[in-house]
């Protein structure tokens, strides 16, 4: 699946719910079934600056393709980042730099997204498109 | 008495949807609402009579002049200081600590001398004074607070004869702890000690007379007692802001200046440097005037039932945990919901339209003191109803239910 | 092209009337009237998505913040800086500088260093620096003006390897001077030294480029350009910003802090202490888009015609004497009637609604230079028109008929 | 005549002019007349602070009296300064302290006691009553 399909996915897994407590729920219950990040990777330099919970992206590269891991000490956080790794893990760095990230705005969670060091999706988005831009060097 | 519906009338903001919802806002510890007639101020000086202050000859500068002074007196007479030359307008809290810690620290203190703050102090009110010491060689002490959120009563004990400040807020803005200010002064006093209070939490929810206190500063925003942002006020004993240098220079703080040497102006415009926020000025005063046509203990008194609505109501949620017991408490609950992080709630509440803060209150001593992330905080106004507070504490049951706790 | 009737259909003071008659306001150089759009960006705020910015996590907060920063990112486009990270917000020009003359000073300059301002600066704009010189030692010079309020041209002999920073305005508020910073910024980097430029005079008046003028500091208030009071900017090349260390400390511009330790955000947080003046910012990037909607090419044009209009009615006035007669002028007449005292005349003016400022606009230097008490300057924006200076032309023309000169 | 009276009579004088320019040619006519002050006394000690222009308050005490003599390097400045010379000299520091000053506000020149640097009359009346609390003393 290339990111626009898994994103659309996602839109479509979004898209059943009109009630912004089903959306929630179902972000609380993405970020409660990933798998917590190994201890030895939840390091400082893994440490997403910005956010008002602790976040940690870990990114190995394997085959061309980039392959994140994230966890986080706040549940919606962690369902949030539960989101991007489902869509940019597995990717070529060529791909997650050329991304369109729309699909956050139709997921409704636009506000997640404000310039400021309590919300962490734009800082995530931003640690995934510099790990891209890292790997694209080697 | 309180006019409960009449006040809600006058906040404009009150009527706002959030996500569809009525705005619930319980983030006043952060920032006040703002009352139309403070508003009417803004509008007012702007559309009628807005011209720089001080020495214009015209009749629209000396209207403002004069209206600008006769704010400053307002204030001064709400604070019940001496003479309103002891009242330096400044940008806000932060200003006013910073403008103590350069005037008045880089002239008193020396190496070896002491500092000593607590440990519930908010940033503004802390790292200056670090940073004081830092470029001193002077030492940075604190006094410690218990698991209650009670400042440790022996504080005098810290206190030596190289201790040249006692910091501490009236009100803490994270636990909500109201501080025996008046016996801390006159116990500094006694060993000779200056104090500066941190007023920014205390000035809109309880009755606070400098002379009553006999503090030698005191400081708080205008933001935060339903004025302006860019406003705060600095009060300092005229002897002392008479023996401080100048800070800040250029503008109205200057008498003459030539290439080769500047004198300074007289208090209380020797530390008001450049043009000042003299609308927000007049709109603070404004704000004061408000909060006197209420009146101040009306104002305590009905905040302080809130408060212990406030705390039944959550205390009887089972997984949740107050941050902050003392006895003496005022406008705010800090609280934890076990096993979640605050960053989760606040997200929640904010969904139905419930507006607290999260995160360290720019306290994060507190924070480490408990050993925790951050709190989720309920901050009570004059506007505030029970029902804001019913509806925080279904808002909470709802997240509880939601999280499976 | 400047729809004249329209723009002052935007300014509801100008209806006001000044003991019974019309103002005619040519004060602008102490501060600009404000149009209906700033005022209502200001209502708009408190009424509607008043809250504190930064770090809340609930829709109001989020809100305001992003508009805060997108007000930012509207300066930024305005003087053509690079990244929004080089635009702090301060309380104006007086404070930017301040700032600067504290932060980059008192780490930049040491014993025996230079500082080069110009002989015609604002108080502002000299005095920090003649006290940050009297802390470190350093050496005050200045660049002299010529009498026709010239600066002298071969200001770079003044240059040596000790100079660390040359300060100039751009335009002078005291004589109308338009500098040639460009060819004054090339020269300083030409010998290693760093610019700043006081553009609290032009910024309103004529197209400021900061990538064209290549300047390393670029200062101005808010409420000079229509913006209100409190708010300013002080733009600095994002490696000198980042090099320099945090003067005001507290709110937003900490990362961490423990009772050992503090750490600092990153730009341009770090120089932005406290609770900002979010709502000034706000309104003063509302501001800046009401000048972009008319352009700042068209308002240099228009401004430009009525500066020659004003000079050519009050140089045939046989008894007034012109200050500042430099080629290039932007913005403001500085003249004084033979005979009579600056307030005299000022005074006058006022009772016919006329509102000019005398005195020494805060540029004593000025005044020292040509041995004068001072000046009346008659200062022009955007609503000025051709009739306003008929105004003051008869006004001036009645008053030396009773003075009987 | 009593400070009061002299007050009155300054009033009178002002009431026949319904025209600001009348008013204000009055005073600098009244500024005019006023003899210079001798030089010796336009000293630094004798300059009212928080004028725009220079305003020079010289006073003898003499026989129980004070007597007030003043100058101004602006002559609508000058004219006021007058106005109090003529009132104030020649009482005692007691009538002076006691005396009160409406008359100011009827004489429609209270835009001149704005608490400001620029306009003097407030500075003045405060030194007029300065003179008369430290001759009070003697
Ligand atoms: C050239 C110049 N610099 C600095 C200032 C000071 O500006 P503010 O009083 O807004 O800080 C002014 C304003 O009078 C000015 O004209
Ligand atoms: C106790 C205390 N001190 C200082 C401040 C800083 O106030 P400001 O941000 O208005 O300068 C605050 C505001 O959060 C506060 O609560």
């Amino acid at each position: 699946m290339t990111i626009q399909e898994k994103q659309q996915d996602i839109i479509d897994e979004f898209s059943v719910f009109d009630d912004w407590m089903d959306k929630y729920s179902y972000i609380i219950e993405l970020g409660a079934e990933m798998p917590a990040l190994d201890s030895k990777y939840q390091t400082e330099d893994n440490l997403i600056k910005g956010c008002q919970s602790k976040v940690w992206f870990h990114a190995d590269y394997i085959d061309g393709k980039i392959v994140f891991e994230a966890d986080s000490d706040a549940i919606i956080t962690k369902g949030i980042a539960a989101i991007l790794v489902r869509v940019f893990s597995n990717e070529t760095p060529k791909d997650i730099i050329d991304a369109d990230l729309d699909f956050i705005d139709v997921l409704g969670l636009k506000q997640h997204l404000s310039p400021t060091r309590s919300n962490g999706l734009l800082s995530m988005l931003k640690q995934v498109k510099i790990y891209a831009l890292a790997f694209s060097n080697k | 008495m309180i006019d409960i519906e009449k006040i809600r009338k006058d906040f404009p903001i009150l009527n706002e949807k959030v996500y569809g919802k009525s705005l619930v806002y319980l983030d006043n510890g952060a920032t006040t609402q703002k009352p139309q007639q403070v508003i009417d101020a803004i509008c007012e000086c702007y559309a009628h009579y807005n011209s720089n202050i001080h020495r214009g000859v015209h009749f629209l500068s000396n209207k403002a002049t004069d209206i600008h002074e006769k704010s400053r007196e307002t204030i001064r007479e709400f604070i019940n200081a001496d003479s309103s030359e002891e009242l330096i307008f400044t940008a806000g809290t932060t200003e006013s600590i910073n403008l103590l810690a350069y005037s008045w620290g880089d002239f008193c203190v020396e190496e070896g001398d002491e500092i000593l703050v607590s440990e519930m102090e908010h940033h503004s009110n802390l790292v200056p004074w670090q940073l004081l010491c830092e470029r001193k060689g002077a030492k940075f002490k604190y006094i410690p607070f218990d698991d209650n959120g009670v400042l440790s009563s022996d504080f005098d004990s810290l206190i030596n004869e190289k201790t040249k400040l006692v910091c501490v807020n009236h009100v803490s803005n994270a636990l909500g702890t109201i501080n025996p200010i008046k016996d801390i002064i006159e116990k500094a006093h006694a060993k000779g000690v200056k104090v500066l209070v941190d007023a920014a939490q205390s000035i809109q929810h309880i009755k606070v007379d400098v002379k009553d206190l006999d503090c030698d500063f005191l400081v708080f925003s205008g933001h935060k007692i339903y004025g302006p942002t860019g406003t705060g006020i600095l009060y300092g004993k005229k002897d002392l802001l008479n023996a401080m240098s100048p800070w800040q220079s250029g503008g109205e703080m200057i008498e003459t200046v030539s290439l080769d040497k500047t004198t300074f102006n007289v208090l209380p415009f020797k530390f008001e440097a450049g043009t000042p926020n003299y609308v927000g000025n007049i709109a603070l005063g404004r704000a004061i005037e408000y909060v006197n046509e209420i009146g101040i203990d009306n104002i305590e008194k009905y905040e302080a039932d809130l408060l212990k609505y406030a705390h039944e109501k959550l205390s009887s949620i089972p997984s949740l945990k107050i941050y902050g017991n003392a006895e003496n408490k005022a406008s705010l609950i800090s609280f934890l919901i076990e096993g979640t992080h605050p960053y989760d709630i606040g997200t929640l509440l904010d969904r139905m339209g419930i507006a607290v803060r999260t995160g360290t209150h720019c306290a994060e001593t507190v924070m480490q003191h408990f050993d925790i992330p951050g709190t989720i905080r309920a901050s009570f106004a004059i506007y505030n109803t029970k029902k804001d507070i019913d509806d925080l504490y279904e808002g909470l049951l709802k997240i509880t239910k939601m999280l499976g706790l």
